[in-house]
């Protein structure tokens, strides 16, 4: 029930939890006859001689404690779902190919020493030497041509990959050839990092079935840590001392243990920060920013917004219903939106107001802010009344509430899921604003698997959505805003299901396009202008890439003007855009 | 003399006053007397029943004594009362159904109340089983509990666990009410057996049913709004008595083989004054035919013949 | 007594399958798809892969299948100890899930249950003896009583947790602590453990000290305890016969309270994120994770069922009325 | 069996345990048509008067007190995280909102949630309870059964499942669930108090006066037990709000109201513990406990009244 | 006027009515008009049961009613209501016969609602007058109070009003006196007396002897739910044939013989009947054959009712439970 170490042992639990039963129950008897010698956790994992040196507890000055990144038991340590892993599964046990620096907006190799476009339709990768799993075994291009492969299985998240791709092949142990039929470079270079490289040796034997629900409960990576223990509420990860990139790139990590701890209240992850327990918090804290003022966490900020902003949250207008299809209607509703009370009240001053082009501020310099100067919308009640007056919006029953120039009726509903706290706070700022400018809007807070349904099959007014998070390129950014083609059910964007096939194409064309090109420039600002005379979302402001640090036992943590600063965020998907680089550059603190 | 009571006055407290339940009652039960107390209800018979063993927490003992084989018994004072319970004077309650533990057994409730008096079951057990037997119950119902038990056993359990320490005096209140006549006629001549073997010295029965007093009561004292009226023998006061009240109290009563169409007989109009304010002197005058001034006062409860122990100015 | 016990078998059998069933039914009547939000976690677009996931997800869940075979399958899986795989924590099976939480919801509900009845039990036995006591105690089990489980959680996490410090208020056990056979490891359990404890008992003590009260005020004032007062047996002896009786219907009521302190339980372990099944259950709706919402009610069902059968078999030992054929005569 | 419901419900339980013991259990054959008698212990009785002071105090808070609030509950009216002053008498919110506002506010959901879910519960309570007691029989054992069974099922759980699948989350709907699954107990009450009353022999004198069941259920069992129910009534009132509370804490509370609950919710999600902000999660709690537990002690307050036999302790 | 015929009733008992009780077997009766016919039993005998199957209270099982020559062992609601105008019943707690909480005008008011809606509130209170008085009592006395300001017997003279009211035929009076004071008891018989000779028929149910003699013409003596003896009344009291009856009346209290006494006077008749059966002598006599009804393992069984002894007297066999067999089968 406690720490379960390799595979689970559920008579072996059982027995435990029955005597601890009776140790809680005030019996303390039992300790006695406990086995002298403590059965050692790490008896299964190899090569753990100084493990048997543990007693009891992780060394403190050994362990870096962090949270924020799961809300329940880790119970997969299967990489291809794509989600519902362990965290650190991508990024400290699985590695990709490059890692992403969202700072510098860089991409670098990682297990991949280098890779590069040949022709118009072939990529070359060349991987590392001396790789290897930490069962021994070589990591060579076999495996990475295996995890490419294994997108031909439909339900592999990557499946769609090969819907542009042709073909892969090993050319040597440390090469490997793409070929591509449609090269889609912006979103090549997204696979490059997001996919985590596997063992062909071990999920090779895996069935179709198998890739998606085995849950790997003894997995075999290449990282930096492998699996130590895992509990109900916590996720231990210990150094692997023989990671490929100690002797390669002379990397070494400075704790020898992380212990994740499950989320489950962000009150909770405060309370442990507060006492010093956490290291590493990238929950939401509410009221952080007066605990950062007087010192007692560290962000990367020392003032607002405290935190680096790592996707924009976007009002999401329903366009298959009036008057959300009306573009003036729109526009009139963005205006009308203080979001500058929303980042002061809802949030403490922790976010940011966002841009109108919705990118995140890392995509700074992709800002077209002529477009936005033209284009943009800011908070302006006047004159979202009068673009309303103007597209023939008026409040002819004299309620207070314009109604559509068919006279129709305008009762609108902002969903939220319930429990969000600063999201439902902020919708009933949204609302209220709205009604002020004579716009009926009202929150309301189903569960957030009722908004994810209402989300997916289209069946609401108003929600708010923050889906698209940072990444290598503005495209991924644009993809969710303007995907197409409307669908039944959109898992993945367009959410408000915007139908224009230009727009599309725009965007399309933007995947072709290598960045730094200036065809890369010019299709970006026309599909800034798109969005920003569309609306097919609003862009309303960032959340925050949640991050609060205890310096008492590790120090030179990323903070703003820091050479050498990282995303400090652990969550999945994090770990190689900056979380591991911020663990590599921690010091002890004494 | 097994016991003598004087002038004693017993009342009950409630919100509209004191209910004087038990107003001056003056009367002796003599050693190995079964002695009946006849009374409609709410003449204060079960009260006395009651204030000779333990006032209930709304009963205040007023005035009078009671002297038990030459003890005062300290009625008022629970604690010192207990010393005298059980050994000395005993009870058979009006619940005799519902007296005993429903989850004891019967024989470890006996053991219990039994060491709480000092006294070793094992010492008892013999003497208990022999009176079981006596009436009329097989000893295995000590093993038993009283739900097992049939409303006429437990009324003899009862009575052979009330007077298994010989008390002087058993209270035996309502004893037979309860029951059918088959078992009445069973438990009333238990009772007289009882006091015939000597394990209790003298008995008060408390019942509405005069006739049963007849049956086994050597004197009947009836009572009347907490006054006594009259004591006498029991033929006596069935055959002649004196005061109006019993007179017509017996009168009401119709013998097997009177009919209505050959004989009837009548009640006694009207009802017995309220306690709470009693009427001075003669509190049975409103009903009286023979009331006349006199009866303003309280007549005094006289002996009129040998044993015969009147209150009526009527009576000469 | 079997007259009794089958009655109540037959009461616990029907509720089970009562239980069962709504709880079968329950989420297929809800808005919501369990497949749909496992497809959407992978966040995926191209249609086939959503076709083929869907397809993937359908098959594990077993929805594919018509609606009276579902009904019959999940009866089937549940006499295999299989109830199916959580959503949220896909794939691990939610008996699993389960079972790793239970131990750490009966560690503080059975003491807690307990305990407070005993203690409870005694203070109300003893407020029915003293008037003072009786004047004292009466408010203060009322107003303890009264308090909402997790307002005294988050009195107790605050007063002791965060201001004074003296206990953790959040987790099972400390997050640097690697479990073993140690005494600082049981100790640093015990800690976990003292304010979700406390905060159940006492609300729990109020009501039986209660409830013990006004049962013995009724039993010192019933036929047999005037009999025994009336042949001079010792208040001892007559409080103990009261206490024994009123303990009666106090064990009854303790079958009838399970729930209501299994209520508080979950409510108290969301307060001190104590990762016992409150907390399943909370994470369970938060994640719309049907199944493992499902296999938690089943499983407290289940527990509250054996829990009143242990106590209705405590009973027919304690209470020989129930043993005995005699009760039930109408005319 | 309900949640937080009366934990007094073991007293409670009149079927077996006389803790709340109408007229009917207390025999007394007495008094009970004189109303001013009742009245006259009722107002001399000290625990019945502060309960009531209490209840009825919070009553005309929440009822009257909206009028003279300058600030709505979920408005940013003054400056965040401000404990108590002059201003703000319960200070405000990390927002800035009102705690005293929202007090107030969540004063009514209580009061509405007690009242309603305290009603639906006793309706069903008592309709099952009467009619069982009184028919007998099949119907007797069957909805003898039914009451076991919802009994065994723990409600709190089976509440938490309803509102989380349900989704629907408003006062009235809150009180509905909670109604539904708090009667069982009440229905057993009341039907061995109709088992008793049934008994007697004025509802066959009134039967032989060819008066129908409905009617004598309506007026010969039930105006009997009128003090009974009554008492029932609070008890329910008490745990409705004790599980309403419960169910908001854990975020299945009404969406678009305020309650006391959903304050306590809203200030331990917003690490009111850890911020130091005690006046944002003490009175809300404590307004619950004074309501609830003012209840309770008014009920045992009421046993005395109606029940001679406490009254002498 | 009312004829019973082997009427039976049994009650369910156990979970789902497993098991059964039988409580009254084979009972046949009858009441005439201006008659008072007494249902004599101990606890248990089943005899109150009786009186509520003929009010209609409880249902039987089996058997028949007959009230003027119309079955009514089955009635419906509005049936039962037009029956209710004819048969009345008094019970044995005179309080509890009242609502507590009600004045006990009431009763009366519950009966005008039902029955008499249209008659007008002075044509009412001069019914209401005229059936006080039958019952000797003063209105003013009486209306307004409640019932615990009023005497038992006051309270049970104002439910026989009550059924006065209605133009009743056949009141059953079910232990009417048992919980009334002796000063009181007298004159509610009395009354049932009086009623009598005004042509009603009375079904008067009680379990004692010396009130049972007193006013009724003929006595139904039932043990166990059957009838054991039955005849009128100076028949049965004065010739017992029964042992039953004979112990029962062995066992009643007089006031101007003690037990003993009793008992003495008794010995002789116990003797001559020792041994014997009279009910198989009779069947026998009248040339009947006994078959195996005396030896039946479960006591008397089913169908073996009464033989008329002398006229108008009639007993059962003599054996009285399952395991005590009969005198005569040896």
């Amino acid at each position: 029930m406690f720490l379960r170490q390799t595979r689970s042992r559920g008579t072996l639990a059982l027995a435990t939890a029955a005597v601890t039963g009776l140790l809680l129950a005030g019996c303390s008897g039992g300790g006695g006859s406990a086995p002298t010698e403590a059965p050692n956790p790490y008896a299964t994992a190899e090569g753990m001689d100084s493990a048997t040196e543990l007693v009891g507890e992780y060394p403190r000055e050994e362990t870096l404690f962090t949270s924020g990144t799961q809300w329940g038991p880790p119970s997969s340590w299967n990489p291809i779902p794509g989600a519902g892993g362990a965290t650190g599964l991508g990024g400290l046990l699985y590695e990709p190919l490059f890692q992403f620096d969202p700072i510098t907006l860089e991409l670098k190799p990682w297990l991949a020493e280098g890779g590069e476009w040949t022709g118009d339709d072939t990529y070359e990768l060349t991987l590392r030497e001396g790789l290897t799993w930490q069962d021994g075994e070589t990591l060579d291009a076999d495996d990475v041509a295996f995890t490419a492969e294994l997108g031909k299985v439909d339900a592999v998240p990557w499946s769609n990959l090969w819907t542009w791709l042709d073909k892969v092949e090993a050319t040597s142990p440390t090469t490997v050839e793409f070929t591509f039929s449609d090269p889609r470079y912006q979103e090549w270079d997204n696979w490059l990092y997001t996919t985590m490289i596997l063992p062909e040796h071990i999920m090779g034997e895996w069935s179709d079935d198998e890739l998606l629900s085995n849950p790997n409960e003894d997995p075999i990576g290449s990282g930096a840590f492998k699996f130590s223990a895992v509990g109900q509420d916590r996720m231990v990860w210990e150094r692997n001392d023989d990671w490929w990139a100690k002797s390669e790139l002379g990397l070494e990590m400075p704790m020898k243990y992380i212990v994740d701890v499950v989320n489950t209240s962000n009150e909770v992850a405060l309370g442990l920060m507060l006492s010093g327990s956490l290291d590493l918090s990238n929950n939401f804290l509410p009221g952080v920013n007066t605990l950062a003022d007087s010192g007692q966490v560290s962000t990367y900020y020392d003032g607002e917004p405290y935190m680096l902003a790592a996707a924009s949250a976007n009002l999401i207008p329903n366009q298959t219903r009036a008057p959300m299809d009306d573009v003036d209607f729109r526009q009139a509703l963005a205006r009308s939106i203080d979001v500058d009370k929303i980042v002061a009240n809802a949030y403490g001053g922790l976010v940011s107001k966002a841009h109108p082009s919705g990118l995140v501020p890392a995509f700074e310099e992709y800002y077209d802010e002529d477009v936005a100067a033209e284009h943009g919308y800011t908070f302006d009640a006047e004159e979202a009344k009068s673009i309303l007056a103007d597209a023939g919006y008026e409040d002819t029953d004299g309620d207070g509430f314009v109604e559509t120039p068919d006279g129709e009726t305008i009762d609108l509903k902002l969903i939220v899921p319930a429990g969000w706290t600063d999201w439902m706070e902020s919708a009933r700022v949204i609302a209220e604003d709205a009604s002020a400018v004579g716009i009926k809007v009202t929150a309301d807070f189903p569960d957030a698997g009722a908004v994810d349904d209402a989300r997916a099959t289209g069946d609401f007014d108003l929600l708010i959505n923050g889906n698209a998070g940072i990444s290598n390129t503005p495209w991924t950014y644009y993809n969710y805003a303007f995907y197409q083609p409307v669908q039944e059910q959109m898992l993945a964007g367009n959410f408000g299901r915007y139908e224009d096939e230009e727009a599309w194409d725009l965007v399309q064309d933007l995947s072709r396009t290598e960045s730094g090109t200036p065809e890369f420039s010019e299709t970006l600002s026309q599909v800034q202008e798109k969005f920003m005379t569309d609306l097919p979302a609003i862009p309303l402001w960032y959340n925050g890439a949640w991050a609060q640090y205890n310096e008492s036992q590790w120090t030179n943590w990323p903070t703003e003007g820091r050479e050498d600063a990282y995303f400090p965020v652990m969550w999945n998907g994090y770990v190689q855009m900056g979380g591991l680089n911020t663990l590599l550059a921690l010091e002890p603190a004494s | 003399m097994a016991l003598a009571v004087n002038d004693l006055k017993v009342w009950y407290r409630t919100r509209r006053g004191d209910v004087k339940a038990l107003d001056g009652v003056t009367f002796e039960v003599a050693d190995g007397e079964i002695m009946g107390i006849a009374g409609e209800s709410g003449c204060g018979k079960t009260t006395l029943g009651k204030a000779l063993i333990r006032l209930d927490t709304r009963m205040k003992h007023v005035g009078g004594t009671v002297v038990l084989d030459d003890d005062e018994l300290p009625l008022a004072d629970d604690a010192a009362m207990r010393r005298h319970r059980y050994r000395e004077v005993s009870l058979i309650p009006q619940y005799a159904m519902s007296a005993m533990n429903p989850t004891r057994k019967i024989g470890r409730m006996i053991r219990d109340l039994l060491s709480a008096h000092n006294v070793r079951y094992t010492e008892v057990l013999p003497e208990l089983e022999r009176r079981l037997k006596l009436v009329g119950l097989e000893t295995d119902v000590l093993g038993r509990y009283p739900i097992e038990l049939s409303g006429g056993m437990k009324q003899r359990v009862v009575l052979v666990l009330s007077t298994l320490l010989n008390p002087s005096l058993l209270i035996g209140d309502e004893v037979t009410s309860a029951l059918d006549v088959s078992s009445q006629k069973a438990v009333a001549r238990a009772l007289v057996e009882f006091r015939d073997h000597g394990f209790v010295k003298s008995m008060i029965v408390i019942t509405h049913d005069i006739s049963v007093l007849f049956q086994v009561a050597d004197t009947i004292l009836v009572m009347y709004a907490g006054h006594l009226a009259e004591k006498a023998p029991a033929k006596t006061i069935i055959s002649a008595p004196l005061h109006p009240y019993t007179k017509m109290l017996i009168g009401a009563l119709p013998k097997v083989g009177d009919r209505y169409e050959e004989q009837q007989l009548e009640g006694i109009e009207g009802r017995p004054p309220s306690l709470l304010e009693p009427p001075a002197g003669c509190r049975f005058r409103d009903r009286c035919p023979l009331a006349h001034d006199k009866c303003a006062e309280a007549p005094p409860f006289r002996e009129v013949s040998e044993g015969h122990h009147v209150a009526c100015w009527a009576v000469s | 007594m079997r007259g009794y016990l089958a009655r109540k078998t037959l009461v616990y059998g029907l509720t089970f399958v009562v239980a069962v069933t709504l709880n079968w039914l329950i989420p297929r009547l809800m808005p919501g798809d369990p497949v749909q939000r496992m497809v959407a976690r992978a966040a995926v677009q191209h249609p086939e892969t959503i076709a083929s996931m869907t397809d993937y997800y359908e098959r594990t869940f077993g929805l594919d299948l018509p609606v009276w075979q579902q009904y019959l399958n999940y009866w089937a899986a549940l006499f295999r100890g299989d109830l199916g795989t959580s959503v949220w924590l896909f794939p691990a099976p939610v008996s699993q899930v389960v079972l790793d939480a239970v131990p750490y919801t009966l560690g503080i509900m059975i003491p807690a249950i307990l305990l407070s009845w005993v203690v409870g039990n005694s203070v109300g036995a003893m407020a029915a003896r003293s008037r003072w006591l009786d004047n004292v105690a009466l408010p203060i089990g009322y107003l303890i009583t009264a308090m909402p489980y997790m307002w005294l959680a988050i009195l107790l996490a605050w007063g002791f947790g965060v201001a004074l410090g003296w206990f953790p208020v959040a987790g099972g056990y400390d997050f640097g602590l690697v479990p073993q056979w140690s005494w600082s490891f049981a100790l640093d359990l015990l800690q976990h453990w003292v304010l979700p404890f406390l905060s159940l008992f006492l609300v729990a003590l109020g009501g039986w000290a209660i409830g013990m009260r006004n049962l013995i005020i009724y039993e010192l004032e019933s036929d047999y305890s005037n009999y025994l007062a009336a042949l001079g047996a010792p208040k001892r002896l007559i409080r103990k016969y009261a206490f024994r009786n009123a303990m009666l219907p106090q064990i009854t009521g303790l079958a009838l309270q399970l729930g209501t302190i299994l209520g508080g339980a979950l409510v108290t372990e969301i307060v001190f994120a104590y990762p016992g099944l409150g907390r399943l259950v909370l994470s369970a709706i938060q994640n719309q994770d049907f199944f493992l919402l499902q296999g938690t009610l089943l499983f407290v069902v289940i527990g509250v069922l054996l829990a009143n059968f242990v106590i209705d078999i405590v009973y027919v030992l304690v209470d020989p009325r129930t043993r005995t054929g005699l009760t039930g005569a109408t005319a | 069996m309900t949640a937080t419901q009366p934990t007094a419900a073991p007293g409670a339980e009149a079927g077996e345990t006389p803790g709340v013991t109408g007229p009917v259990a207390s025999g007394g054959r007495k008094a009970q048509g004189d109303v001013r008698e009742t009245l006259y212990f009722a107002l001399r009785n000290p625990k019945v008067l502060i309960g009531l002071v209490v209840v009825l105090g919070f009553l005309l808070l929440g009822l009257l007190g909206p009028l003279f609030l300058r600030h709505a509950p979920m408005d940013y009216a003054g400056p965040p995280m401000a404990p108590p002053s002059a201003d703000f008498p319960f200070g405000t919110t990390t927002f800035g909102q009102d705690v005293f506002a929202q007090f107030v506010a969540g004063l009514r959901s209580t009061f509405l949630v007690g009242l309603l879910g305290g009603g639906v519960a006793a309706v069903i309570g008592m309709t099952i309870g009467f009619v069982a007691g009184y028919r007998g029989g099949l119907i007797d054992e069957l909805l003898n059964m039914l009451t076991n069974v919802v009994l065994v099922i723990p409600g709190f759980v089976v509440l938490i499942i309803i509102n989380a699948y349900l989704g629907v989350r408003s006062v009235p709907m809150q009180a509905l669930y909670i109604g539904i699954f708090t009667w069982p107990w009440v229905a057993r009450a009341v039907r061995s108090q109709t088992l008793s009353l049934r008994s007697r022999d004025f509802i066959d004198l009134a039967r032989l006066s060819g008066v129908g069941v409905g009617t004598i259920l309506r007026r010969e069992v039930a105006p009997n037990m009128y003090s009974y129910l009554f008492m029932t009534f609070v008890l329910l009132f008490g745990g409705s709000i004790l599980t309403a509370a419960s169910l908001d804490f854990i975020g299945l509370g009404p969406t678009n109201a305020m309650s006391l609950g959903l304050m306590m919710n809203q200030a331990v999600q917003w690490s009111a513990l850890h911020l130091g902000l005690w006046w944002w999660f003490i009175p809300p709690g404590l307004g619950i406990t004074l309501i609830v537990g003012s209840l309770y002690i008014m009920n045992v307050g009421l046993d005395e009244v109606f029940n001679p036999k406490l009254r002498e302790m | 006027m009312l004829t019973l015929d082997n009427l039976d009733k049994v009650y369910k008992t156990g979970t789902f009515g497993t098991s059964d009780l039988h409580a009254v077997r084979q009972v046949s009766l009858d009441v005439q008009r201006g008659e008072v016919v007494s249902l004599i039993g101990e606890s248990g005998s089943g005899k109150s049961t009786i009186g509520k199957m003929v009010l209609h209270l409880l249902d039987s099982s089996g058997g028949t009613m007959t009230f003027d020559g119309r079955d009514v062992t089955k009635l419906g609601f509005r049936a039962r209501r037009e029956y209710y105008r004819k048969v009345q019943g008094v019970f044995q707690d005179p309080f509890s016969s009242f609502n507590p909480i009600y004045k006990v005008d009431r009763t009366f008011e519950t009966l005008r609602r039902s029955y008499f809606p249209q008659v007008s509130g002075s044509e009412w209170r001069s019914r209401l007058d005229d059936a006080l008085a039958a019952v000797t009592l003063e209105p003013d006395d009486i209306l307004g109070k409640f019932p615990h300001q009023l005497s038992g017997g006051q309270l049970q003279r104002l439910l026989i009003a009550r059924a006065l009211l209605l133009d009743i035929e056949l009141l059953v009076a079910d232990e009417i006196i048992s919980m009334l004071d002796a000063s009181t008891r007298i004159d509610v018989l009395n009354l049932l007396g009086e009623l009598k000779g005004r042509g009603l028929g009375i079904l008067f149910v009680t379990h004692d002897l010396s009130l049972g003699n007193y006013v009724s013409d003929r006595v139904v003596i039932l043990y166990k739910g059957r009838v054991v003896e039955r005849g009128e009344t100076s028949a049965v009291f004065d010739d017992p044939l029964h042992p039953y009856t004979r112990d029962l009346l062995a066992s009643v209290p007089h006031l101007d013989r003690t037990w003993d006494e009793v008992e003495a006077e008794e010995a002789e008749r116990t003797q001559r009947l020792a041994g014997r059966c009279l009910y198989h002598e009779a069947v026998t006599a009248q040339g009947r054959s006994l078959g195996e009804e005396a030896d039946s393992a479960d006591g008397v069984p089913d169908g073996v009712g009464l033989v008329e002894y002398a006229p108008g007297h009639f007993v059962g066999c003599f054996r009285k439970a399952a395991e005590e067999r009969c005198p005569a089968a040896t």
